[in-house]
């Protein structure tokens, strides 16, 4: 376990969810590539938290404002699903051609 | 910083199932398997974490994502057409696009994993982790604290507002029609009376 | 050092756990015998004979169930009861894991308990099964928030989120007494995270078994022991937040948690026996209408008991 | 050998039957509640024994085979006073109530030690739709759209959403006529939108229930009001032990069976009773002002239900013999699911108070052209099935809230056989004949 491994694992992560992102037309499906990126920032927040930047605070604080990001992302984005579910009854991304109904 | 081998082992068991986990989560047909499959890819990371030392955010990482999940698979169950995985499933556009683009962004990254020199500094042995980020949170970072804070009781106020049922112009799906299961053909999954307010959908 | 790293905890866990569920089974069939249950073959030999006969029977199958989840589930669930025993102090050195943060770790305990539970329904792929694990949900997500506020109350005066540091902030007041709130909330939170009695809205007789209805044979034996054993995990850790612990007098450490954990089995089960199953829309009000209200409150006592 | 003493131990457990219930199969469920040794259970999956306890119609011997495939191996079959399916005519029958719980312990003992084999299966074992392998997907619809997997059409969200405007997908099953949670014979089909129930349509009637013979002695001539008021009480109790375990009360549904089972019972004991019931939270936590019936529907519905809903409707208070002993109705407002269990409780105390009072003075009925049976009043005509009147009833409620609203409800016809009749096996069968004409 050294930096370098940690980082490659952080990059396959967010390789393997830039592609999720962008190929999913299930809403939510895309919400989850979004957020196995985060996972991949957050694990390379740590890394460099603990083995490249000597432990100062400011490393675990990143993370924790990624995870409230994560939070407010899922919160909007399943609220957006919800609105846009209730006026088109879609819930894939062609399924809305133009923002009002 | 030298780990002793059983935490090398650990960690690459650890790694191969958070990267296989991940890519499972666009590779099963079952939508609430996939967010248990990102569940299980979370949870790796956050023993990684622990291993790291970062022992607070690691398990911070189960409980959030416990719920997060959870919340997810639920969702799966209420927007999606297969959320048992009964039949096939692949729900993909651009996917050869897609795929280049996870690659590109994976090489560039790993690039820079491996070329970049970071400097060499591990965590010493004196600092508390947990009470180095609880200071950290409510003293001199406090500001960044609060104003995530606040930012997640908004989003908690713009969600409920966005996905209330009943707004100020009355409720929420007025006029609303499902798409055709061919382009252009008849709204699907809807009850007869529905195809009236199909005739609403021209006036805009 | 192997010894006491890895298998005297392993030993200690699965020790408790096993006697702890055994307990659990035969305090349940004797509070039923005194409530009026005719029994059949004794409270010390019912447990033994009943898991004996799942052993002896085929475990079914549905119509395409999710198998791996579904066998998985039972398991899961077990695993999640070991790792919150594992984090219970018996004394200020018999500890299975002394993790910094083992209150934060036994919530996230809580957190993915609602998980498997809900795969363990919706894997079954039958109707009633699904309906138990919706439900379950439902409750699952109210009761977690309560806890967090209820187990933070625990930890302000510890100062730690160790579990050995918050029995230890117990020598001279009992937390039970400083925050007479927290403990009947706890509670609530165990009969949710195990759901027993008037919380069953998982496993209730109007669904015929709920998430188990569709289970037979070895896999429902080890669902009830995992049901049970979680029972055992969550009173060690009601003992260790609220009762002190391993501290009191004349007898020794583990001898004292013990008991504190069978007297929260005990009354745990008797609520179980005594409460009519609550109905789901009622139960998610009261959690969040009243409960999660009344969490705030502890918690703001347990600061401003702090501060003082 | 190892197994051996896993099987001698297996065979001492508590013996785990799923009752069947059939036509007029009732009565033997209810002492077996209270045999020590055996234990009821809801699914078929948690059971060594299938106990078929009544005559079922030929029509729904597919249910019934069904349902004998669900128990898993090994497992045998009992049929109490009911015609073994042809597969099984080596099957077990007995219809004498008093050997049947040793009969079940014995057989569960054999069937331990492996002295019996497993009852066959009956139905091949396969997806009773195979798949279809139609269109893009296999499904045969459309993307992810449409199509019948399996059969059974893919879960859409075909109905509007009645409650709070989060839409499921809904789901359509049918459950019944074994299902333990329904009144037995019933069976419906239910559309679901995740536990809450979007319509409910009534296919097969409940069974008729039989009632004790003193019911129908008050149509010919004068009876003892004693006897017919103790009988009343025992059908209200066994009435409420089904509600009560359901609601998760196992200990007081067994104080209430205990009661009917009482010649004699004290009404004080009834109050006790309902005391422990407002105490654990019977009233406030399992009922909670559901399954409102209008004034019509009341009146329909008849008995308890009407009476709960505030209508003096009770041919006891024509009666002279009655209103010597200073009967008056008891009524409630509300009409819902708790009010019809506190008439239930307060009618069963006045039902024992009466039979006591009617005991002293030797008190008969006097009228013989009508009775008030526990199912409402029979006058010139009997009270008839009401089970489709859930089919509004029921819908916008969730699934808990559905089964206490039914449980609280008595809709099933009266048999035109009295309980000691109906109980001979051909009775039941005939039954079962003239139903399937």
């Amino acid at each position: 376990m050294t930096l370098m491994t940690l980082l490659l694992l952080a990059a396959a992560l967010i390789g393997i969810g830039i592609y999720g992102a962008l190929s999913q037309q299930s809403f939510v499906m895309l919400m989850m590539g979004l957020e196995l990126i985060l996972n991949g920032v957050m694990l390379a927040a740590v890394a460099f938290w603990a083995l490249s930047g000597a432990g100062a605070p400011e490393g675990q604080l990143l993370t924790i404002v990624v995870m409230a990001v994560m939070a407010i992302e899922m919160a909007m984005g399943f609220a957006l699903v919800v609105a846009v579910f209730r006026t088109n009854q879609a819930d894939v991304t062609e399924g809305i051609t133009e923002l009002k109904h | 910083m030298d780990y002793p081998l059983i935490v090398d082992v650990f960690f690459v068991l650890l790694a191969i199932l958070a990267v296989v986990s991940g890519w499972r989560v666009f590779a099963t047909d079952s939508m609430v398997r996939a967010s248990f499959f990102l569940l299980v890819s979370f949870i790796a990371v956050g023993v990684i974490m622990i291993l790291l030392a970062a022992e607070y955010l690691g398990v911070a990482m189960f409980f959030m994502m416990a719920v997060e999940m959870m919340v997810m698979a639920i969702f799966m169950v209420m927007f999606m057409m297969n959320p048992a995985g009964l039949n096939p499933m692949m729900m993909v556009h651009q996917h050869k696009f897609s795929i280049a683009a996870g690659a590109v962004s994976f090489l560039v990254l790993a690039a820079v994993a491996l070329l970049a020199e970071f400097p060499d500094n591990p965590l010493s042995a004196d600092i508390d982790p947990v009470r180095s980020l609880g200071n950290e949170l409510l003293g001199d970072s406090m500001l960044i604290f609060e104003s995530a804070g606040i930012v997640l009781l908004t989003t908690m106020i713009g969600v409920v507002v966005l996905s209330s049922h009943n707004g100020r112009y009355g409720a929420a799906e007025e006029g609303s029609m499902p798409p055709g299961l061919v382009p252009g053909g008849d709204p699907a999954g809807m009850p007869e009376e529905e195809d009236e307010g199909g005739g609403h959908h021209h006036c805009h | 050092m192997i010894f006491n790293e890895l298998i005297l905890p392993v030993l200690l866990v699965t020790v408790v756990l096993v006697v702890g569920a055994y307990l659990v089974a035969v305090i349940d069939e004797v509070i039923a015998g005194a409530l009026g249950r005719p029994s059949g073959a004794g409270a010390w030999m019912a447990p033994l004979a009943q898991g004996a006969w799942l052993l002896n029977q085929q475990a079914n199958a549905t119509e395409a169930p999710d198998w791996r989840a579904w066998r998985l589930a039972p398991a899961l669930y077990l695993a999640l009861a070991a790792i919150g025993l594992a984090v219970v102090p018996f004394s200020p050195t018999l500890i299975a894991t002394d993790l910094v943060t083992s209150v934060v770790l036994w919530g996230s305990v809580e957190a993915l308990a609602t998980v498997v539970i809900f795969l363990h329904g919706w894997s079954a792929n039958t109707l009633l099964a699904l309906i138990g694990a919706y439900r379950y949900v439902a409750l699952g997500l109210s009761y977690i928030l309560i806890s967090m506020f209820v187990l933070i109350g625990v930890a302000l005066p510890a100062e730690s989120l160790q579990f050995s540091q918050v029995v230890a902030s117990q020598e001279e007041l009992w937390n039970v007494i400083r925050q007479p709130l927290g403990l009947p909330l706890f509670l609530i939170v165990g009969l949710g995270m195990t759901f027993w009695g008037p919380l069953n809205l998982a496993d209730s007789r109007d669904l015929a078994g709920g998430t188990a209805s569709a289970v037979s044979g070895p896999p429902r034996l080890v669902w009830n022991l995992a049901r049970a054993a979680m029972l055992v995990a969550f009173s060690g850790a009601a003992a260790s937040a609220f009762l002190g612990g391993w501290l009191g007098p004349w007898l020794p450490g583990p001898v004292w948690m013990l008991l504190k954990m069978l007297a929260v089995l005990a009354v745990l089960l008797l609520i179980g026996r005594l409460m009519p199953r609550v109905q789901p829309e009622r139960c998610v009000t009261l959690m969040w209408v009243v409960f999660l209200p009344l969490s705030f409150v502890d918690l703001i006592w347990a600061g401003v008991e702090a501060l003082w | 050998m190892a197994v051996s003493w896993l099987q001698r131990l297996a065979a001492r457990a508590s013996v785990p039957v799923f009752p069947v219930r059939g036509m007029h199969g009732e009565e033997v469920l209810y002492r077996l509640a209270l045999t020590p040794g055996v234990e009821l259970v809801d699914s078929p999956r948690h059971a060594s024994i299938l106990l078929v306890a009544g005559g079922v119609p030929p029509d729904q011997y597919g249910a019934l085979r069904r349902v004998h495939d669900q128990l898993p191996a090994p497992f045998a079959t009992l049929w109490y006073r009911s015609q073994p399916l042809d597969e099984l005519a080596s099957a077990t029958r007995i219809d004498d109530p008093d050997v049947l719980s040793g009969a079940l312990k014995a057989m569960h003992h054999e069937l331990m030690c492996g002295k019996r084999g497993s009852s066959p299966r009956l139905l091949p074992d396969e997806p009773p739709n195979p798949w279809e392998g139609l269109g893009d997907d296999g499904h045969g619809g459309e993307g992810m759209m449409g199509g019948v997997p399996y059969g059974r059409p893919m879960a859409m969200n075909m109905h509007d959403d009645i409650r709070d405007g989060l839409t499921l997908d809904s789901l359509t099953v049918t459950l019944g006529p074994f299902l333990p949670m329904l009144p037995p014979g019933l069976s419906v089909e239910v559309t679901l939108q995740g536990d809450l129930i979007q319509t409910w349509t009534t296919r097969d009637p409940p069974y008729p229930i039989a009632l004790e013979s003193v019911f129908f002695q008050a149509l010919q001539g004068p009876v003892p009001i004693a006897e017919l008021e103790r009988a009343m009480a025992r059908y209200h109790l066994k009435h409420l032990y089904f509600a009560l375990r359901l609601a998760g009360l196992e200990a007081l549904a067994l104080t209430a069976l205990r009661l009917a089972f009482e010649s004699h019972s004290n009404p004080k004991r009834v109050a006790t009773l309902r005391r422990r019931l407002v105490r654990s939270g019977f009233f406030g936590l399992t009922t909670t002002g559901q399954g409102r019936l209008d004034e019509e529907t009341a009146r329909r519905v008849g008995g308890v239900a009407a009476r709960a809903a505030g209508l003096e409707e009770d041919w006891r208070s024509e009666d002279e013999g009655y209103r010597q002993l200073g009967f008056r109705p008891l009524t409630q407002r509300q009409g819902d699911t708790g009010a019809r269990w506190r008439q239930t409780l307060a009618e069963v105390e006045q039902s024992l108070q009466l039979a006591a009072q009617a005991e002293q003075d030797a008190t008969h009925t006097r009228h013989s052209d009508g009775v008030e049976t526990p199912r409402g009043t029979w006058h010139r005509q009997w009270p008839e099935d009401q089970s489709t009147l859930l089919d509004d009833l029921l819908p916008g409620l969730e699934w808990d809230e559905a089964l206490s609203t039914l449980a609280s409800l008595d809709l099933v016809p009266l048999s035109p056989w009295s309980l000691e009749e109906a109980s001979g096996a051909p009775v039941a069968q005939a039954i079962a004949e003239e139903r399937r004409a």
